[in-house]
């Protein structure tokens, strides 16, 4: 199944809280607990609800659609 | 495999929201997982949707955590003394009407020294939105008892467990005079950012608590994962319609969210003055 | 006699903890001491580090001025520590000097991490002793945690280097201070990291002899 | 040509802060101050400005240092226990730089003391009230007319150096009313500074970078573009908190020196009859209108006496003072206090002069006649 | 002998208080003298005292007024900006004569300043603070073992002259461990000093009326029989409201008077190396500590220093300042502010010697070596 | 012709509330007609049915003409600082929890500098009985507008009238945590001697509010003569019970007298403390 | 008609209010406006209600039965 | 010149208000004045007085010391001015010396009410004037208030006494005084009060001659 969002995590920003990937319905997210800092597992899961953007306390992990994604990675 | 990190100008574009955060004082000094972020985020959303300009809005704040939210924020912000913050902005507001004004700030210092400023704008019924975060502790200190701390929990002060009783925000401001009373929580960020949005557009005192977990602090004192305190505010707050359909010996322990309380009748404070300059002054401002 | 000491590390490494101890340990010696802690500047994250100075008789200036020992146990931290890389000062000051320990006497011991800390001063300024103490904390005694325990136990052998093969403190006066200091339910646990710490700490001895 | 008019006191105070521009003004009662708020709450509406009463004294000098931030002259004024609790906020006000006037209409104290009767024993509070180093101008005016004067004085300075100034009265100057000339208050005829303005690009403002002149310009709240971030942390350039030690130790020194190194303009005293005189009085406020006569009755009696009117009480005229010490054979400080800026004056004179002290602190004025005893006394040589 | 132990200075000072019979505690948390209140919070339900965190510094100074009327011995701590806030209340204390403790663990201001750093920036302030006259005694000691020592000693002065008494600490103290010999604070070794009870029956019970030592007796309310009125204003024996001149006059005189006359009693210094000293340093609390080191390391080059640490700041050694000054060829004082107890020793010195300042106020603490380039400086003939 | 006039002690005698006035301080310093005298001395006939000692009685107030009370008092009086007495009243009474503790305050001691004490108190439900005199006028700082002035009326510092809003006092105590608020007038002398008696019984946080006419200063500005002013409070007011009789639209302008809340339930603060202290010290007190 | 009560005013306490007189419902009471004292105008109209007393801000105006005031003022 | 004066009366009796209208006459005058009050010890009764000095030049010292003149509006007014009998003071004090008048110069004007005023002074050491004050604002004004006005007439034309027949401030000045300092409702009425209390005054400047 293609992900419906791409998703993406400033890391100098992300303080590994944990609480994105706690809320996430699919599992994507997994926190590299050596470095504390949230990595997208497996992003091929991700169906692009935001919930993680909207609880990250730190304006640090983002939801793109896969366009929209396309659109600013390649520019 | 993570995705790539994108510079920062391109989020800022797909995100608008972002346009009201000072990028170069990010990441915020919080602790990881503290719920001030989402109330921040929130905020921000609320202005950007209503179409208010960074140049539209006045943020102030007095001390603690969440007092250190202006920092952050790209406006006109002012973080004052401990507690002082709704005097400040009466001042500013007053002088300048036509400035959105925000603020933010703590249990203990809306409840605790500032209880007296937070009361005295609730009854002029000035128009401030303030933004209480809720996190039941004296953050920024390091962990002492306030005036919303829950009976039992420990505290740096309470090593025994506390027996203070427990200010109800949302009754307190409505009976001192506030016209828009709103509870939310850092878990529900769709829920908040409506609350806020409709605060903000309120013409008169605005409330909106936020229920917000202090995971190190308050956490830790109390052995709580910084999960857990999100998963507890799922699971322990409810809709306000839901909740006034509880019978009422379901709703001990549980806590109602949403607007708690509207009144659009009574007048603004800096409408009430300035409509009185005008009259006296012939005009001249 | 006056002997200062700096235990460094990352925020949550609980240098400040491993200083408490070991003042506490002079003190359970019958010497003197005075302990400091500096936090960073971003309040709850940043290098943090506890500095005790330690005599035989009641100590005038509190703080330390040259270190006779530290303990380093984050990267971050050495880096901190080594001149010309001061973290959150002025990002375009020099890099020159990055081999010299900022505070620290020549001869000093310098102990650090073997596994996280990348140390490359000059041995023959400093004693540096170099043992996996995180290592030992999470694999021996299954809890990363009490590396800055470990660390105090390589840093007690160590200091035979400086004071003709007896140390400053002795093993017993630390364990009656790690009793005196921690939560109840973790004393055994610290008890074990400080004498893995000398275990480690004596096979360490031995490589830098 | 004179145009005479018997003002009230504290209303001269209220009158001459709207000429000088004042037009924020929030304020909780408090005996001998009221009337200054009474009398703004009569002239601000008119003039299209703020008055506002607040719950308590804390949060009038907190809304103050809100309508400065929104770019009008602001005021507040208390007395005594009033003052103290404004305390943490004008130490806020200087931190931020919020330029603002607060008057103390003192009263005895301490503590509740004597709320109708008259003291002069905030000398050193003014200065040393709030926690952490301070230095502001505190003026002290001597009759009415001065009130007006030293009032426009203190916005001036306030908007010129972007600082908080403290107007001193007291009970007797605050509640009496007396002739003042008010040729020299006409319209165009009062000089007025207002703060200033930056002259850059938004981008490249910087509210805490300061000019020359050690003062930062600041742009009202409110003006498009020119945002900006204010605390009462330690801060730098922009205005964000930092704890760099060398830009902390830069701006505390800014601050202090702001104001200090401009003591010989802001020093403003009336020198009477010290050319030859032996005996110097030093005195402020309405115990040196008592001094002015005592001086006189001196004089008659054939001592040479002669007074120093203090009229900028801080920061202090250390030159000024040593001097005198250097020049009279003893200084005598008449104050309705324990002895307060007696202990400044002993400082300055290092030595070169004995200081004597007259002190009263309850509630009475002391007389000419009382000062007269005391110079005949210290001129016979008794103490 | 000697019975060492590590102790943090906010908890050595919460313990000794409890030590000395304090069984009342009113606070609000203020970093860096929060740890100050968590002991008491942890020690006093056990000992059958009151632990009460109150809304704010304004009613945790008034609250522990209130404890002391009651009786018990009371005390309250706080930091910088709560400093500023207790004024008012601390004010009324002094008025009413209510013992009490406030402990002022210095942080860097002003303002919200530096709050998790170190400053000793309230010299003037615990003196000048609130409006009105004040004198009180203000101690400030400078390790852990002092810390101790010093909060005893502060509850003895307060009960004993009805007075509430300041101790200031500063971040580096309160927040540093340090062994302390606990020998002297051995059950029954510690000397303890009680309020006056009244010795006259209710009927003649004057609570304002002073003894030969000029402190009235009082018994704690709900003593029955003893009732009586404390007010703030200006009162007579009884303690009723009187605006009576010459009642008022002796009212302030005997409150000044009672702690000022107990000057030399109250003397605590530590002259260091003074003895043939040119060059003297004043100095306390932690920067006191490297002034020390200073002089050590300066005589090891051969200059001639010494040290005057000042533990009983207010009221000041006047005497020991001037006889210092005479005696030496110059004076240094380095504090951790701009310039405030300098003021003092200057005015002490009456100019027999020149002062000079080593000022900081960055929160970082003076080093020894920099006092040492100071003196070097100085004794070269430069300033 | 009047009768004679009769030696103190034969009237003390008759009136035996009489015994806890201090004679020798009588007359009062306040102006003629104004209600505080009749709070007082309700207050006193209520201690006096109660059988409470002078000894067992301590009295705190702030500033103001309402807070001189205590001087006339004969018990443990003391009279603080502005809007300060609820804090020291905590003081005194966690410290010696047998006094009953009365404090007597006013509209701008207790609700606009001392509001915060105010609210703290209430939420802790310490056992203090708060007697506040609204006269809707700062009285003895000669009239200036408080948090109760009615809109429209004329003070010093409301030239033009005044358009604050007011604190519904009654309302902000019980949010706040008080467990017994009741409100009588200066007029209706017995019922507010029963108020008062009910409220000193009550164990919690007992405010009566007492509606008193400030003859001089708040009668002056606004021109009413002194019965007027008395007058009024018979004409505008009624028991609780006849207003909530009332239809909704005729309860304009009208204020319910009597007990208006109480709640027998939750703790009081002074005995959860000792409680928790004699768990932990065994006993030691 | 014989008086039920026997008014007494303290004048040295009494500030001339005028609100006994006011509340008085039979008109005994009667203000001297000169010297600002109340007095007993018409003791004899007294039915003893003891409102004056109760309202008296100034506790100066006291009611007593007949017999009591018989009792006291003989003693 | 330096011209004292005080009015003094009950609470009540409007003491100050004259007080302050005698200093906005001077003023009209083109002289300089300072007007200063003082309260009794009770807060809302007894003795109020305002006290005025006027002078050609700005004025050193604002309050009375000597006064040149005193306007007595009541028996408990005079009282408190007689030496030996001090209000509220210590009631034991002697009552020696009572016709004298406290910080009152010899040959100073004393102005007192015909009818409320017993006054017993020396009239060689006072310049005496007693008029119907009170019977005059009530009998012949209909308002007993506007008593202390119409003593300010009386005050007027009495300083003829010292001035050598000519008064210290005109009456002109006076009438433009009393519209700056009273309600305007109120102006014609106090205006009148003025003016017929300059009647009284010169019948009896007649006596005092
Ligand atoms: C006058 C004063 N008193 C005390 C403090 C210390 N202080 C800083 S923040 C704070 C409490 C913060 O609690 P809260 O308002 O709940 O904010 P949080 O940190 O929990 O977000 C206190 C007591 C202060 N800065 N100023
Ligand atoms: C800190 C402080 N601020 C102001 C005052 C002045 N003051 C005294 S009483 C008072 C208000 C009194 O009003 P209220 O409490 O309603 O009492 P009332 O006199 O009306 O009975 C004020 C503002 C003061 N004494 N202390
Ligand atoms: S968008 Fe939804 S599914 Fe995708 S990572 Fe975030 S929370 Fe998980
Ligand atoms: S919620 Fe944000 S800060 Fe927390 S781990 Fe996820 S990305 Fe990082
Ligand atoms: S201490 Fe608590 S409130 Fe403050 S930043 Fe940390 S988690 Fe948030
Ligand atoms: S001013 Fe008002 S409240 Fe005060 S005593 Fe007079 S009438 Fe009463
Ligand atoms: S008792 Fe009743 S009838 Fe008699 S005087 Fe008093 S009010 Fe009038
Ligand atoms: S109510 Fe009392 S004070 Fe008033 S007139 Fe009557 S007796 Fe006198
Ligand atoms: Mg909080
Ligand atoms: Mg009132």
């Amino acid at each position: 199944m293609a992900a419906k969002g791409v998703v993406v995590v400033k890391e100098d920003w992300c303080k590994g809280c944990n609480i994105c990937a706690a809320v996430c319905p699919t599992q994507v997210l997994k926190l590299d607990k050596v470095k504390a800092i949230m990595t997208v597992a497996y992003p091929e899961k991700c169906i692009g609800c935001k919930q993680c953007e909207m609880i990250c306390p730190d304006f640090c992990i983002y939801v793109f659609t896969p366009e929209e994604y396309e659109e600013i990675a390649s520019a | 495999m993570g995705a790539p990190n994108l510079p920062m100008e391109k989020i800022v574009e797909k995100k608008p929201y972002f346009k009201y955060l000072r990028l170069n004082k990010m990441p915020t000094i919080w602790c990881p997982g503290c719920g001030i972020g989402q109330a921040f985020r929130a905020t921000c959303m609320a202005l950007d949707e209503l179409g208010i300009s960074n140049d539209q809005v006045a943020m102030v704040s007095g001390i603690g955590c969440s007092s250190r939210t202006p920092g952050y924020f790209d406006g006109f912000t002012l973080h004052t003394t401990h507690g002082r913050a709704p005097a400040f902005a009466t001042g500013l507001k007053l002088a300048r009407p036509e400035l959105t004004t925000i603020l933010f700030t703590g249990d203990g210092d809306a409840l605790a020294i500032g209880g007296n400023h937070f009361i005295h704008a609730a009854r002029r019924n000035i128009d401030l939105t303030v933004i209480l975060i809720n996190n039941w502790i004296y953050g920024m200190t390091g962990g002492q008892v306030s005036p919303t701390t829950p009976e039992g929990a420990y505290a740096t002060t309470t090593p025994y467990g506390n027996y203070e009783p427990q200010f109800d925000i949302a009754k307190l401001a409505i009976a001192a005079g506030a016209t828009y009373v709103a509870r939310g929580t850092a878990y529900h960020a769709m829920e908040l950012k409506k609350l806020i949005k409709d605060g903000i557009k309120h013409k008169g005192f605005s409330l909106i608590e936020v229920l917000s977990p202090c995971t190190i602090v308050y956490g830790r004192k109390n052995r709580m994962s910084f999960e857990e305190m999100y998963f507890w505010f799922k699971e322990n707050t409810l809709p306000v319609k839901a909740w006034e359909k509880l019978p009422e010996e379901k709703r001990a322990g549980k806590i109602p969210r949403g607007l708690l309380y509207h009144d659009d009748s009574r007048p603004e404070y800096t409408e009430v003055y300035w409509s009185k300059v005008k009259a006296l002054s012939g005009g001249e401002k | 006699m006056r002997y200062e000491v700096r235990v460094i590390g990352s925020a949550g490494q609980g240098s400040i903890l491993a200083a408490v101890v070991l003042a506490t340990a002079a003190a359970e010696e019958g010497l003197w001491a005075t302990q400091t802690a500096t936090y960073g500047a971003a309040m709850r994250s940043g290098v943090s580090m506890g500095d005790v100075v330690i005599s035989d008789r009641q100590i005038d200036f509190p703080k330390t001025t040259e270190l006779d020992a530290v303990v380093i146990q984050s990267q971050e931290a050495y880096d901190d520590m080594v001149k010309g890389k001061p973290v959150r000062l002025d990002p375009e000051c020099s890099e020159a000097d990055a081999d010299v320990l900022v505070n620290v006497k020549p001869g000093a011991l310098v102990i650090v991490d073997e596994d996280l800390v990348k140390c490359d001063l000059d041995c023959n300024m400093y004693r540096i002793v170099s043992a996996p103490i995180a290592r030992t904390a999470a694999e021996v005694l299954g809890r990363r945690q009490v590396m800055n325990i470990v660390a105090l136990g390589v840093f007690q052998v160590a200091t035979k280097l400086q004071f003709d093969g007896k140390p400053l403190i002795s093993e017993d006066s630390f364990l009656r201070a790690i009793e005196k200091s921690v939560p109840s339910r973790f004393i055994d646990l610290n008890k074990n990291a400080f004498k893995e710490g000398v275990k480690i700490g004596e096979q360490a001895l031995q490589r830098v002899k | 040509m004179a145009k005479l008019e018997l003002k009230y006191g504290n209303h001269a105070c209220a009158e001459a802060a709207v000429l000088a521009g004042c037009r924020f003004y929030a304020g909780y009662p408090i005996t001998p101050s009221s009337e200054i708020a009474e009398k703004m709450a009569e002239l601000l509406p008119k003039k299209g400005g703020v008055f506002i009463q607040m719950e308590d004294e804390i949060a009038a000098m907190g809304a103050t240092v809100g309508g400065s931030f929104a770019g009008l002259k602001a005021m507040t004024a208390t007395s005594g226990p009033g003052f103290s609790l404004k305390q943490e906020n004008l130490g806020y006000a200087f931190m931020v730089e919020a330029p603002c006037v607060v008057v103390n209409v003192q009263r005895g104290g301490p503590s509740t003391g004597l709320p109708t009767q008259v003291g002069q024993q905030e000398i050193m509070q003014s200065l040393w009230g709030t926690h952490g180093d301070k230095m502001i101008p505190v003026f002290y005016p001597g009759n009415v007319q001065e009130i007006m004067e030293e009032t426009i004085r203190a916005f001036n300075w306030a908007e010129r150096l972007r600082t908080p100034v403290v107007l001193l009265l007291d009970e007797v100057l605050g509640h009496m009313r007396e002739t003042v000339d008010m040729e020299q208050f006409e319209e165009g005829k009062v000089e007025i500074w207002d703060r200033k303005m930056p002259k850059v690009p938004p981008e490249e403002y910087l509210p805490y970078k300061p000019e020359e002149d050690g003062v930062p310009a600041i742009a009202p709240y409110g003006t498009p573009g020119y945002r900006g971030h204010a605390t009462g942390l330690h801060h730098d350039y922009t205005g964000f908190p930092t704890t760099d030690p060398e830009m902390c130790q830069e701006l505390i020194e800014r601050l202090i020196n702001k104001v200090k190194s401009r003591q010989k303009e802001l020093e403003r005293n009336e020198a009477y009859k010290l050319d030859d005189a032996e005996v110097a009085i030093v005195a402020f406020g309405t115990t040196a209108r008592a001094a002015k006569t005592a001086v006189d009755l001196a004089r008659e009696k054939g001592i040479k006496a002669g007074l120093l009117r203090v009229i900028t009480i801080w920061p202090s005229p250390e030159e000024t003072l040593y001097e005198l010490a250097k020049s009279v054979k003893a200084i005598l400080v008449p104050e309705l206090n324990m002895g307060q800026y007696v202990l400044e004056v002993e400082r300055c004179a290092k030595g070169e002069a004995p200081v004597y002290r007259l002190n009263r602190a309850n509630g009475k004025i002391i007389y000419p006649h009382e000062i007269l005893a005391k110079i005949e006394e210290i001129v016979k040589g008794g103490k």
